[in-house]
């Protein structure tokens, strides 16, 4: 470790910000990264964050990491360039993970780091912000803005552009506690000049791009459901769910529709058939233990053939788990729950546009086919922001399936609510709509909706059922997988959600290391789309990155028809988000690298 | 009991003859009153959706000249209250047992009466779980004794407990004419956007728990009880629970808040998806994202 | 058809009777089966009954069959010695499966048969029963007696015999019911002879083995629980579990135990979940729709290491579907239900005496891994009667696993309640016992039971819990397979529940024509046993026999490895049971025979 | 507020310091008062177990010298009722939040109240969901407005509405006395096979719905209203009733019915399950199927 005694570094131009910020739950480290994102987003770049928080409102290690660069990053990289602690656990924990020349910013309030602690290279800005803050201020909460000025001086954007960006950011809070933000960032840019950071450590390369916009995969998500003509959400909260729930409610109202928080989850998911059985599009959202609720309603779903969306946002299992860490260990309970055999979609996105556009097609879909379709989220997808290009809102197109009008009810001379028919589709009526009254029911029934047990009725249902997914997959209708790096190459990867940006910014670095992958992001996942399947059969290895310890994603494709020979699990499942080189380990190491 | 009158004029689409109800079955009345609801109130069914729960009870929907849906067990309640959220021009009425409605749906009950939807909701009590084959419901008495703490759950009462309720009334399946006033009351009051209409009706299980010749003893009229007033929530109370000690149960309107704010009747909630005359609006969310 | 004029047939002899009475729900046709059981089990026959009923209380077709033969049988044949009908559409319904010299018993109350209905060489014995028992006893209800004297007739079984029958099955009914019961079997007898039934139409032989006791899957399955020291159950009534809750609730509470109807599922596995802290040995019930609710308490019992065996007695799905039909469709709930990666164990009885073994062992199996486990059973296996010597009750074997003393407690200088071990297992103190408090939570925890995130816990935590499994494998707790047939055969099936009694069966009919046939019975469908997946690889074809549409447990034994291109499906999901020609047919074809 | 006391003598096996609260939160004086009941009552810690729900509340067991376990969001009092029913000779206390306890477990409630079984329950309310950050819970009116009609369920009124109930009282976090006495009570209460005890502390949410300088003006301690007697559930609840009109909320033993029967004390269920001292019990069930 060094300590500054003078400005002897010459700014290093980078294009790819890497930084974390931590402390005590409450310490404000999520509004540090949250300003510098808005600089940097002017200054063009593209930007990701991820929370990193315990399940407890104050106290506790938490922290908030941001990655700010010029190509479009899906995940937050392996090195960090900036850290900003006010706490030495913070400190601790990021050392595995400095960047050669990394810049720390230590709240020294409470004692100095230990000697040695920092490795050789990294360059420690340590001040006691907290002392600080309670001195000029009074509220030791100030601290964090106090942070946010030494890092924006670390990083040489102008003092004026910080403190713009304060006052947008902090508009809503008003007089005077945005006059006390302020006066704290001063204080940070006094420290900063203490500590002679000059025109800066860093120099983040500026782009262009300001039109972007800055959302998280929730947002998206709810987002592309509002513009699919989604009317109806119920939710109860849940980490890390209740976002969507908290948007909607916001937006929905705005245009004629109703987001509401149902007594728990039961209600929820029974509120979203109610509504859907009037015509409207519905969606519901939850994670593990409320899915595990859901599992009968989305049974009744697939039975009474409701249109239906059920977004699940996996977290950290089994039972309550670690409820703020990402998972993918429901991807079973979505292929596989709810009592008996019924039809179901379960799509994944990837990046936030994913999540966008699969939540239109996730809409459309379920009342293309009246079918429960799952969006199968993950803690990071959900919560983490990125930078992207603005939405076509131009070419949004809604289907509404076999939606009959008034006009071609009077024309039927009969209509059966469950006719068969030879895509599996009946068409439908919505109350309101003359002579076209119907039954629905989650027991067996004739064509008319009447209960039944009659055998062959029966196995003439089932087949009819069964065939909407073989009218889904016939028509390509679900979410298509996409081919990403050396199409041709033998080593393939496969991996949803959480795992996508990872695994794109892996193939870079293998691709440096003169090692060829095809990435297939499949954002179909049940029913397992041939190409999938097919795409482990050919390449002579496939790893299959996950966040789960029991491979669920990995033993779904083995089911439907993968060669289990070819498959290597790549398993995280200890609440961390995947990172890069958890791909890049593996696949470097197949073929003989370190 | 009494024999249903409905012809299949509504729909071509599904009979509506034969109920899966035993002879006598007290849920032959309440369908009796329900169905002719409509006529009396002059609803169109297919303006209309009848949400039922599972049990003998839930089959009720499948008889009456409106678009049904059989719910969960117990899930009655959210589903009705769903569909009129989404559609409050629609008339939504739940119906089930009260094994549906108390035990497994007893959660629900009480959040829907403190949400207070504009829905009617009847609640066929047999005290028993018939279709499973005479098991105990929260409204028997062990070994289905009495009539004094007749129930071990009044759901009268329980109503009572929560601000927000703003109708209460009970009847009896061997009292046809009481049933459909109570019924036709019952929907007028949500179709009034009044709030959430509570009707308990006594519907006796001849097959596990007949008592229709013990009831009439037990039962009393409060439209014939002089000073009765269904609007004094305290006095409604305290004279429940002496009738209760006396071993009698009220019958009739027990309780209504006419006092409450109208529920918001906002237009039903599909309309207008189209994304081309949204776009504008669409931008502006999209701006959002921008700030 | 030919009607009867003389007694001109000689009894034939059998040794295996099915016979089949049916009419509407309330009209009594399982009394006349069971009084029919009662004295052909007297007889020294084993007996198997099966009911098909609807959702109704009266009405509706509803029917119980009977199979009384010398040797054991688990399923009904493919054909009908005996049918009673009621209503003719029972008859018509039968006729496909009447035996060459059917008896075809008939109340003609409403009209004979249409002429021609019954195929040459069946004999019909036609009377109007229910006219007979209004005119002589005012109610149509005795009529089943009337049809009971008839039949018995037919079989050539004493008159006394069966009022003695009668009189010990209707004992706790009392006079005057006894009675006039007694009063409608004289008249069946009198009918009989008017009918010149003369000294029986069938013989059916007679052995010995009066010991036997008589009993279905699910008083098997609760017997065992009980006498494994099973004292808690917790249920909600639904068909075809509430019998588990019936008989608990007679029988526990003469032993101290407790067995209760919650208001729902939530609250019955919840309280099986309360209960099983304490140390008592719990259980919970239900079928599909149950299950899907119960979900998240299953994961919470995964989770936090709680020992709990849950009986799902599955039906005809998805969601309410088709309620008392038999189906083996929440294979993939059990096996994949619940939020996130947890161990569970899921057995499956074929028998009835597997019923009451399998009891035992789920019981110990929950205590000594503090895991869930699942006992799969089906409408059939849980509702069907059998006939089956007497259990063994001296050999009945507890393992409480790690269950500390006082003593071992006081010893322990740390005692921590989810302490990492080799075997997965932590040692467990129940409340009571001094210095072993505990924290149980469904959160991640630290060995000490204290919540954490913390990502190296967490890995060893995933391991510890998984480790749980491979001990059970590896130690041979399991429940084991079972090989029947030939075991050399290159041709094999699997099946399990509604599926054991129907194989068997097949399998002796194969072998009569010279295909032989190796059985393989799982009697642990998870984790998958080994020897299932290499029965399928080292076979030439193995036939995968269920009741479900999706291959559920196919594809289970797919992705542990077995060979997608070995196995053929042999599924039957239209609410019948499987017969035994479901399963001959197949592999009769594959082998080019008809 | 007020800070923990206990050491952690009992067990050395989990820490019982470090909690996850908010300073000031509310949930610091219900343990504080739950904690001492301990050493008060003289329970041995070893032979209570506490069941929590999920939420801020829901890691109260955490920091008690008893067995601890931390249940299902909203299922707290199953659990406990199913580990007193299968041991009645344990203490068996079930905590949670208004969230956990009234609207995802309000069902349990109810049922709870009905099956009356001997254990204290005590409700944390926030008017709010702590852990997830602020949510509206069933005792919220919109927008935590105010104190008249202050709750959309009054969880006392709920009881009150219940043939069964036997105990509820009300208190609240910034008054460490009462809230000792009433927990003591509620404990005793249940210990004597009294059945179920009922305890609402009104617990502000520091973070979400700090509400400690408004709530002291609208409290009213029934223990000094003279005249007011908890044995008269129609008196009860009328003057919950008219007080709750004046936007006062009363605490203290708001009602108490010792009349009622007490609950079977049967021996814990798990005795006895050795197979050799089954045996012949074992054959006389054997017996029953040769029937
Ligand atoms: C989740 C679930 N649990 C249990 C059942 C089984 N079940 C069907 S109807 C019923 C109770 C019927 O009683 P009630 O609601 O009082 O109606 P009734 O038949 O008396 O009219 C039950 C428990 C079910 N269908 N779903
Ligand atoms: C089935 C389920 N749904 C939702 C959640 C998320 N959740 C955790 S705590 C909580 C509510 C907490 O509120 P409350 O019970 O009032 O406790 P407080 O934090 O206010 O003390 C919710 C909804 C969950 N854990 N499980
Ligand atoms: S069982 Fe009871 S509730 Fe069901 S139809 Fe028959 S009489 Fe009615
Ligand atoms: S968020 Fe509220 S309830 Fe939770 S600990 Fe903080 S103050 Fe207490
Ligand atoms: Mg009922
Ligand atoms: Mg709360």
């Amino acid at each position: 470790m060094t300590t500054i005694d003078a400005p002897r570094y010459t700014a290093r131009h980078i294009d790819d910000l890497n930084m974390i910020c931590s402390g005590q739950g409450g310490d404000g480290s999520l509004t540090v990264t949250t300003v510098l994102a808005d600089l940097l987003r002017r200054d063009g770049l593209h930007v990701y964050t991820e929370r990193d928080v315990l399940s407890r409102i104050k106290g506790g290690y938490a922290a908030a990491s941001l990655r700010a660069s010029a190509p479009e990053r899906h995940a937050m990289g392996d090195h960090l360039e900036v850290v900003v602690a006010f706490e030495e656990q913070g400190v601790r924990r990021a050392i595995p993970r400095l960047a050669h020349d990394a810049v720390v910013v230590f709240d020294s309030s409470e004692g100095n780091l230990p000697e040695g602690l920092l490795p050789d290279g990294a360059r420690l800005l340590a001040a006691p912000m907290g002392r600080y803050a309670v001195r000029d201020l009074g509220r030791t909460l100030y601290k964090n803005m106090i942070a946010t000025g030494i890092v924006t001086r670390a990083l040489g954007i102008p003092d004026d552009e910080v403190r713009d960006a304060l006052r947008t950011r902090f508009k809503r809070l008003g007089q005077p506690i945005l006059g006390y933000n302020l006066q704290a960032l001063d204080l940070g840019f006094g420290a900063a000049e203490d500590l002679q950071v000059g025109e800066g450590l860093y120099n983040v390369t500026q782009t262009h791009g300001s039109e972007r916009i800055q959302l998280t995969g929730n947002e998206a998500l709810a987002f592309g459901f509002l513009v699919a003509g989604g009317r109806f959400f119920t939710g109860y909260p849940i980490t890390p769910a209740t976002d969507i729930l908290d948007w909607l409610q916001k937006w929905l109202p705005q245009f004629g529709g109703i987001a509401r928080q149902a007594e728990d989850e039961l209600a929820a998911i029974n509120m979203a058939i109610g509504a859907a059985l009037t015509g409207v599009r519905s969606m519901t959202g939850t994670s593990g233990p409320g899915l595990a609720l859901m599992q009968e309603g989305v049974s009744q779903a697939g039975s009474g053939e409701i249109p239906l969306v059920i977004v699940d946002t996996q977290r950290s299992g089994p039972s309550t788990g670690m409820p703020t860490k990402p998972e993918q260990s429901d991807i079973n309970l979505m292929c596989f729950g709810g009592n008996g055999d019924f039809p179901r979609i379960v799509v994944a996105p990837g990046s936030v546009q994913d999540c966008f556009e699969i939540g239109i097609q996730a809409t459309n879909l379920a009342e293309q086919f009246q079918i429960p379709v799952y969006v199968a989220m993950d803690q990071g997808t959900c919560q983490n922001l990125a930078t992207i290009e603005p939405f076509d809102l131009d070419s949004i197109e809604i289907d509404r399936g076999k939606r009959l009008t008034q006009e071609q009810v009077d024309a039927l001379g009969r209509y059966d609510r469950y006719a068969i028919t030879s895509d599996g589709v009946s068409p439908y009526t919505v109350p309101g709509t003359a002579h076209g009254m119907s039954l629905v029911t989650g027991n067996e029934r004739y064509p008319d909706g009447t209960v039944t047990t009659n055998p062959g009725n029966r196995r003439v249902m089932v087949a009819k059922r069964d065939r909407k997914l073989e009218t889904a997959v016939r028509g390509g209708h679900l979410p298509s997988s996409v081919l990403w790096g050396d199409a041709e190459a033998e080593i393939g990867v496969i991996g949803v959600g959480g795992a996508f940006g990872p695994i794109l910014e892996a193939l870079e670095r293998l691709e440096a290391r003169g090692i060829a992958v095809a990435y297939h992001q499949p954002r179909t996942i049940w029913p397992v789309p041939r190409d999938t399947v097919e795409f482990i059969n050919s390449r002579r290895r496939v790893f299959v990155a996950e966040l789960n310890s029991a491979a669920q994603l990995a033993k779904l494709f083995i089911r439907e028809g993968a060669d289990p020979a070819k498959i290597q699990h790549v398993l995280r499942f200890d609440g961390e988000p995947m990172r890069p080189n958890d791909i890049v380990g593996p696949i470097a190491s197949y073929c003989g690298q370190q | 009991m009494t024999t249903l009158t409905t012809e299949p004029h509504v729909t071509q689409t599904f009979p509506i003859k034969d109920t899966i109800w035993c002879a006598g079955c007290g849920h032959f009345s309440v369908l009796n009153a329900l169905d002719g609801s409509f006529g009396r109130l002059g609803i169109d069914g297919k303006d209309a959706l009848v949400v039922a729960g599972i049990g003998c009870s839930g089959t009720i929907q499948n008889h009456v000249p409106a678009y049904g849906y059989h719910a969960l067990h117990g899930r009655a309640l959210p589903s009705a209250a769903g569909a009129k959220m989404a559609n409050p021009e629609l008339t939504v009425i739940a119906a089930g047992g009260d094994g549906d409605g108390l035990a497994i749906g007893g959660g629900h009950l009480m959040h829907t009466f403190r949400n207070n939807p504009s829905i009617a909701y009847i609640i066929m009590n047999n005290s028993t779980y018939g279709l499973t084959k005479g098991q105990a419901s929260p409204t028997s008495q062990g070994g289905f004794r009495g009539f004094a703490a007749r129930e071990q759950v009044d759901p009268v009462m329980l109503g009572l407990s929560i601000p927000a309720t703003t109708f209460l009334a009970r009847s009896y399946s061997g009292d046809g004419d009481q049933l459909e006033q109570l019924t036709d009351a019952a929907i007028r009051h949500a179709n009034a956007g009044r709030g959430f209409a509570f009707l308990e009706v006594i519907s006796p299980c001849v097959a596990y728990n007949d008592r229709y010749h013990e009831w009439p003893a037990h039962l009393v009229d409060v439209a014939r009880t002089p000073g009765y007033d269904p609007r004094d929530r305290a006095g409604v109370f305290t004279q429940l629970l002496s009738w209760d000690e006396e071993g009698r149960v009220p019958t009739g309107l027990l309780f209504l808040n006419e006092d409450a704010p109208l529920a918001d009747a906002a237009g039903p909630a599909q309309q207008d998806v189209d994304p081309a005359s949204n776009r504008e609006a669409y931008r502006k969310v999209l701006a959002s994202f921008q700030a």
